[in-house]
């Protein structure tokens, strides 16, 4: 059996802990310059996940299943970095495209070339 | 006499008295497994009528019986149906299920109940693909890739068919992810992961790969549902959504689907070497990390299929490059097969003359792989008939070939009785020489700038599709004879006992042929590699009643 | 409709040679991988069948680390060879040269027809055409798109060993140079529907003089008749056809009418009809009464194109892409209705509205959708009414 | 099912014993197969976020501008529900574990109605952005027509609409099987030595969760910055 007390009590820090961090996301933007947090943002949830993971998961201890997630996560990550960092960010003629704009084609082409906003 | 797994089962729900309510209720493995084969079959044959109605309709240049529309229909039912009802769930469902446990020492699957719903998820996604026939709008024309923004405008009935593929892919995640288990918990004690026969190597890397590439497509085509029901825009131009972002994610699960058709594919093979060689398989290790390696880099190389896509030039090189990486453990299999033939003893039996024929064709269809992942060479072949010959070849040639290795191989396992050798090899001869001939001449008029889902094609091509069809031809009725085969072998072949071929491994050392319900009669105690022979007899023994070993 | 492959297995832009290199390295060094695995298969096959092998003889080898390694690295080695010629004659297909030193046309792919349109010339006109005209040894851009409401093309020249996908919202771009002067067919290789397997175009790579000439001028296309008579013209009447053809009424005087015969029949076959006259005979002729011609092929080409010769009207028909979705001369009904005889069923207005908003008023049959909503100058709708008027 | 676990033993050639597992009542069996469940939902959802990611780098204004017009506040609020919610739903599975079976069904149902009141905040949401007009198939979402949004805005409210609403059907299963749950729990099939279903199904709503704790900043807090108190 096990140790009800204990156990109860760390939901709760757990719990305490997940609260401040949710604060903290609230508050981040004020302090970044408009959609530059995004990464910090992210930053947060992952340490929110790791204590959901760890201990209302109860991760901590599971080694096969912790290398078996890391290694799924591991693969998502592979599919980000492909096709974000080796293919969108080396997106070719971007500045003639107009796929950040509508443009209306209709019958005979006009290249409009549209510049990506920023 | 003792009873098989055709005389008692056991049932999801209840216990029926019909011999047709247990069969479908059951959660045995084995018979779950016989299900699959016999309703993949029928899928089969619609799937093979519509590849002889195209190889009809290109027989010459222009219109012959059918119209545009309705080839680009047949093409993609054909697709569909190969792929996502036929090859994908293929070897996995049938051999997986039937002889994986068996192999392990277990009595069943890990979640037996999950394996019998996954059954008929399987039934009801093929149902779905199959009613859109039915439909007003008629069968979706879009390719088997479903790329958009095609598939969001055309009027055919594609939400159906997205559907379909959906809760196919569901079964298959379920599928892969009851087997994982299986392998992680009910491995007899004794037995390591080394100590594991290779066709359980092959579906176990499979595993993963269906648990770990098929949602990414599930989620893609709940996109294209969502953005075709809801008029949304995620990959939609007209809507600012990336027609690329559809196939980097399409490819994302297509591409390691590959891999996951030829894996178990590759378990059949490493499982019929050292049994007609009569000797232990050369590196097993190798080949069984080799499975591991596919899968893995199997991940990283989608993007061969972007080439010509107008993706970045840099992620074309960077996939062009993880690509060759496939082929070096592959290769690496190939050589470990033929030492494992070098001063055995070979018996030259059904199941070996499919396997040596795979070793031919898919040697063709790797190699050919290997051209078009050159990206400067496959700027050219790109989308032409070349590339239709390489996965024809690594398909057919090499997954359905092999499938029909394993059928001949595990047959007397599975039904107690022996087909008729002289007349499958008969059968043998005329689909390798009518797949040759079909698929080769494909190679040439790719390689002259045939491009492919073409209804009508220039006169230049017409010779190369004329021995196409004679080709197709003498495949198909070698398929036929090769199920006449089988069925005679059913129903008037003769009696075997357990282990016809001298066999090792431990599907073969069944107290009864066809193996009782609860398979071996005891769990064996595996301190032992998978394939020992000892001068051209398998080394160890079980005394049947207490599974022991008596050598 | 292009009816045969031309040039198909000539290495017809400069980099052809380079890709049929890397392809013809990788073909030698698959053949030896190939061998080295299916030899030795068959060999011990033969060599260790089982009534030739003793129980005893059976080998017990499961290791062999030179081997092993033999057999990793080496085919190793050859796939670095492989992606090494992959990667360069990718690079020379990609590195597009500069743009000042070369001719950017526009490509548009659209289902089921393509159209070019070039820079202004001198005079500010710019051509517009449904085949591509370019000078022999010059570099050429192409930079590719679809309109947004359309789908995926490729846009694939055989002879050139070049394609790239045409991606609506997504500029995407070419380059090639010809150096042998010719016709290449142009193939649509990326599934688009229905009538993906009849979207074809050409690439003419013609005489530098030539190109100059027609791209300064208004001409429709290189070699079509100006307003005075033209070489086809000249030729055809020199060489006396005009004295059992007519060419411009439907009557028969001893061979059949050839009024509009151009857009009936490729050019392979009106040049099999001159030299060969009689290998294919038309209903209700005889042959023998025809002679065959022995012309020199420019002089043929020249009277093909004079058969091909029409308007304005015409030529926005086809630069428009309305001929990859209706036929004009046929009752064939490809996409939309074929539009053979329509002058004589709608009148004008109709015909007009049919055009800048076709889903208003759906002929029987068809869905409304398929055909898109073109906007085009008053003066160029007229111009295709006429033409449609005209055309019988 | 009739198929009864008889324990088993495999003894080897010395003589020595080994258990050998069964599928049946293979707790570490059924967990290891739940969270390989689990990982196909991070795939599934992992997928999303890249298709979200590929359009914010192209367009990061119209994100911006999008994500400015959603209810920070109610986004909040759900976000501090289902953190709530997976206490009460640990403190069930907990309660379970050490035999207190009334106590474990309070929780569930807490954590039910925890989830219920996330869900019609969720619809207070959609349908304030509903009157708004920005919603599936309405015009501001199509293009070619006076009230469209920009390309980036169309995309973003796509993603939208697809994850929190795709979130939100898990939200809607979650309390299906825990209503299951407690049917099998009156009916003594889950116990405190048999509770691998609670067991799953705790995690199972820990994975909801989870998710949520990446949908919210990702949707809600991008435009935080760029002024304006959110919400329409
Ligand atoms: C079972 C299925 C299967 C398998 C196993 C493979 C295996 C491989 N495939 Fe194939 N492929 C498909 C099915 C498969 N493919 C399908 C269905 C498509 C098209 C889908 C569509 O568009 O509809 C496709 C398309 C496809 C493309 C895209 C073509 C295009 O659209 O332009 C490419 C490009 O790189 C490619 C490459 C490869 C490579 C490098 C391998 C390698 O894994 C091959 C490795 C094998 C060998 C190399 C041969 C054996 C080894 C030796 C003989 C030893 C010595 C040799 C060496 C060491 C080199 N494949
Ligand atoms: C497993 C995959 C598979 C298999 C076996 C085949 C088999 C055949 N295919 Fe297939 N084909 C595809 C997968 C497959 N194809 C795919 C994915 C495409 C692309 C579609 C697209 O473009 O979207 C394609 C496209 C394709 C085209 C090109 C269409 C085009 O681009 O215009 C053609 C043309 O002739 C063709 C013909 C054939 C023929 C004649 C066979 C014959 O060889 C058929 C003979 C049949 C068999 C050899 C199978 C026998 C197996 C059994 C009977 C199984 C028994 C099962 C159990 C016991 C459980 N196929
Ligand atoms: C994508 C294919 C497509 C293209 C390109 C296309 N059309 Fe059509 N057209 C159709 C279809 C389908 C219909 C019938 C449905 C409709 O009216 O929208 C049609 C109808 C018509 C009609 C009415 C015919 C009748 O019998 O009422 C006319 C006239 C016509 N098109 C002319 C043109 C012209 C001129 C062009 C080029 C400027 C053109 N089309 C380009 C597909 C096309
Ligand atoms: Cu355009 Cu195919
Ligand atoms: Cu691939």
């Amino acid at each position: 059996m096990i140790d009800y007390k204990s156990e109860r009590v760390m939901y709760y820090k757990v719990l305490v802990g997940l609260l401040l961090l949710t604060a903290v996301t609230f508050g981040l933007p004020y302090i970044f310059e408009a959609g530059a947090d995004l990464p910090a943002q992210m930053f947060i949830a992952v340490i929110k996940a790791w204590l959901i993971l760890m201990f209302y998961m109860h991760l901590k201890g599971e080694k096969l299943i912790s290398v078996m997630g890391i290694f799924s996560l591991m693969i998502v990550l592979v599919f980000f970095i492909i096709v974000l960092v080796v293919d969108v960010a080396n997106f070719q003629f971007k500045d003639e495209s107009h796929i950040t704009a509508p443009q209306h084609t209709t019958g005979v082409t006009k290249h409009v070339t549209v510049p990506v906003k920023h | 006499m003792s009873k098989s797994y055709f005389d008692e089962t056991h049932c999801a729900i209840g216990h029926p008295k019909s011999t047709f309510m247990q069969w479908m209720l059951t959660v045995d493995h084995k018979r779950i497994g016989l299900m699959y084969a016999a309703v993949m079959f029928t899928f089969f044959f619609i799937a093979v009528s519509t590849a002889l109605l195209m190889r009809f309709e290109l027989f010459a240049p222009g219109q012959q019986f059918i119209d545009g529309d309705t080839f680009n229909q047949a093409f993609t039912l054909h697709g569909v149906i190969m792929i996502f009802l036929f090859i994908v769930p293929g070897i996995p469902a049938v051999f997986g299920n039937i002889v994986m446990p068996l192999m392990i020492g277990a009595k069943d699957v890990s979640f037996p109940r999950l394996n019998w719903f996954t059954f008929w998820l399987y039934i009801f996604g093929s149902a779905i693909a199959i009613a859109s026939l039915f439909t007003d709008a008629g069968f979706a024309d879009t390719g088997w890739t479903f790329y958009a923004p095609y598939s969001l405008n055309t009027g055919t009935n594609v939400i159906f068919t997205l559907v379909a593929a959906f809760v196919l892919g569901m079964a298959s995640i379920l599928t892969g992810l009851n087997f994982l288990v299986t392998i992680h918990r009910l491995r007899a004690p004794g037995m390591t992961f080394f100590k594991m026969p290779l066709f359980v190597w092959g579906i176990y890397a499979t595993a993963w790969i269906q648990l770990l590439a098929t949602p990414v497509v599930g989620i893609t085509l709940i996109l294209a549902i969502m953005e075709k029901y809801f008029g949304i825009g995620i990959f939609d131009p007209s809507k600012g959504g990336d027609p690329v972002l559809f196939e980097h994610l399409f490819w994302i699960y297509s591409h390691p689907a590959v891999y996951l058709m030829i894996l178990p594919a590759f378990g059949i093979m490493s499982e019929i070497i050292p049994v007609f060689s009569r000797r232990e398989i050369f590196g097993y290790r190798t080949i069984a990390l080799s499975s591991a390696s596919i899968a893995g880099i199997g991940y990283l190389v989608w993007g061969h299929h972007l080439y010509t896509s107008g993706m970045a030039d840099i992620a074309k090189t960077v996939f062009s490059l993880l690509t060759f990486f496939v082929a070096i453990p592959t290769g690496i299999k190939f050589y470990d097969w033929i030492a494992t033939m070098y001063k055995g003893k070979i018996v030259l039996s059904t199941p070996m003359l499919w396997a040596m024929g795979t070793i031919i064709t898919f040697a063709i269809g790797g190699l050919t792989g290997v051209t078009i992942a050159m990206i400067g060479v496959d700027i050219h072949l790109q989308d032409t008939y070349y590339t239709v010959a390489h996965f024809h070849y690594a398909m057919l040639g090499g997954v359905v070939f092999l499938f029909f290795a394993g059928m001949h191989y595990w047959f007397p396992l599975v039904t107690g009785k022996m087909y008729d050798e002289p007349k499958a090899k008969i059968a043998f001869y005329m689909q390798f020489v009518g797949f040759n001939l079909l698929w080769f001449p494909m190679f040439i008029a790719g390689f002259l700038g045939m491009p492919r889902r073409y209804f009508d094609y220039l006169p230049e091509f017409q010779i190369y599709h004329q021995f196409s069809f004679f080709g197709a031809l003498l495949f198909v009725a070698g398929l036929v004879f090769m199920f006449w085969v089988f069925y005679k072998g059913w129903t008037k072949g003769e009696k075997v006992g357990p282990n016809p071929w001298h066999a090792t491994t431990l599907e073969w050392h069944m107290p009864t042929s066809p193996p009782p319900l609860e398979n071996h009669s005891k769990v064996p105690y595996v301190d032992f590699d998978p394939y020992e022979y000892h001068h051209g007899e398998p080394v160890v023994k079980f005394d049947y009643e207490t599974m022991r070993r008596i050598d | 409709m292009s009816n045969t492959l031309e040039g198909f297995n000539s290495q017809a832009a400069t980099f052809a040679a380079d890709v049929d290199q890397a392809f013809w390295i990788n073909f030698w060094i698959s053949i030896i991988l190939f061998l080295s695995v299916v030899v030795p298969m068959i060999y011990f096959a033969w060599k260790y069948r089982a009534d030739k092998v003793k129980n005893e003889d059976i080998c017990k080898v499961t290791h062999n680390t030179s081997l092993e390694l033999a057999w990793t690295l080496i085919p190793t080695a050859m796939l670095f060879v492989l992606f090494y010629y992959g990667y360069t004659s990718m690079k020379v297909l990609r590195t597009m040269p500069a743009e000042s030193q070369s001719i950017v046309v526009h490509v548009e792919g659209k289902k089921w027809s393509w159209n070019y349109t070039y820079p202004a010339n001198k005079s500010g006109y710019v051509h517009k055409t449904a085949e591509l005209y370019v000078p022999k040894d010059q570099n050429i851009i192409l930079k590719m798109t679809a309109p947004l409401n359309d789908v995926l093309h490729a846009f694939y020249v055989p002879a050139f060993r070049m394609k790239e996908d045409v991606v609506p919202g997504r500029i995407t771009k070419q380059w090639f140079n010809s150096e042998v002067i010719g016709t290449y067919d142009v193939e649509c290789a990326e599934y688009c529907g229905t009538r993906h397997s009849y979207m074809y175009s050409k690439v003419h790579v013609i005489p530098r003089t030539d190109y100059d000439e027609w791209f300064e001028s208004k001409k429709r296309t290189p070699g079509a008749p100006d307003v005075t008579i033209s070489k086809g013209q000249e030729l055809y009447e020199s060489n006396g056809c005009a004295g059992c053809h007519s060419i411009d009424t439907d009557a028969v005087l001893v061979g059949p009418s050839l009024k509009g015969i151009g857009a009936k029949y490729d050019a392979a076959y009106l040049k099999d009809a001159i030299v060969n006259p009689d290998k294919d005979i038309p209903e209700g002729f005889t042959a023998g009464v025809m002679p065959p011609f022995t012309l020199p092929d420019a002089d043929i080409d020249e009277i093909i194109n004079y058969f091909n010769n029409t308007d304005k009207g015409k030529e926005l028909y086809e630069a428009n892409g309305c001929a990859g979705c209706h036929s004009i001369d046929s009752d064939a009904i490809l996409v939309g209705p074929s539009l053979k005889g329509i002058g004589a069923k709608r009148d004008a207005a109709y015909l007009k509205d049919a055009i800048l908003h076709p889903d208003k008023d759906v002929p029987e049959g068809f869905t409304a959708g398929v055909m898109p909503p073109f906007t085009l100058p008053d003066a160029d709708v007229s111009e295709i009414i006429r033409y449609m008027q005209s055309a019988k | 099912m009739a198929h009864e676990y008889i324990p088993e033993i495999s003894t080897d050639r010395d003589g020595t014993e080994h258990v050998v597992q069964g599928w049946q009542d293979d707790f570490y069996g059924g967990k290891l197969g739940f969270w390989l469940f689990m990982f196909t939902e991070v795939l599934m959802f992992g997928a999303m976020f890249l298709v979200l990611t590929y359009y914010k780098m192209l367009h990061p204004a119209d994100f911006v501008a999008a994500s400015a017009s959603l209810n920070r506040f109610l986004g909040g609020t759900n976000t501090v529900i289902l953190l709530v919610s997976a206490l009460t739903m640990g403190l069930s599975l907990l309660k379970m574990r050490a035999g207190d079976v009334k106590g474990a069904k309070l929780m569930i149902w807490a954590t039910i109605i925890l989830a219920l009141m996330f869900l019609s905040i969720k619809a207070v949401e959609w349908t304030a952005e509903y009157n708004h007009g920005v919603f599936l198939g309405l015009d501001a979402l199509q293009s070619g027509n006076p009230h469209s949004k920009p390309f980036g805005e169309i995309l973003f409210f796509g993603m939208y609409f697809t994850m929190t609403g795709i979130h939100g059907f898990h939200i809607i299963i979650g309390i299906g099987l825990m209503v299951w749950l407690l049917k099998r729990i009156n009916a003594g099939k889950v116990s405190p030595e048999h509770h691998i279903l609670h067991w799953n199904i705790a995690l199972y709503w820990d994975i909801v969760h989870l998710i949520w704790v990446f949908v919210f900043p990702y949707f809600y807090m991008i435009g935080a910055a760029s002024g304006g108190t959110g919400g329409h």
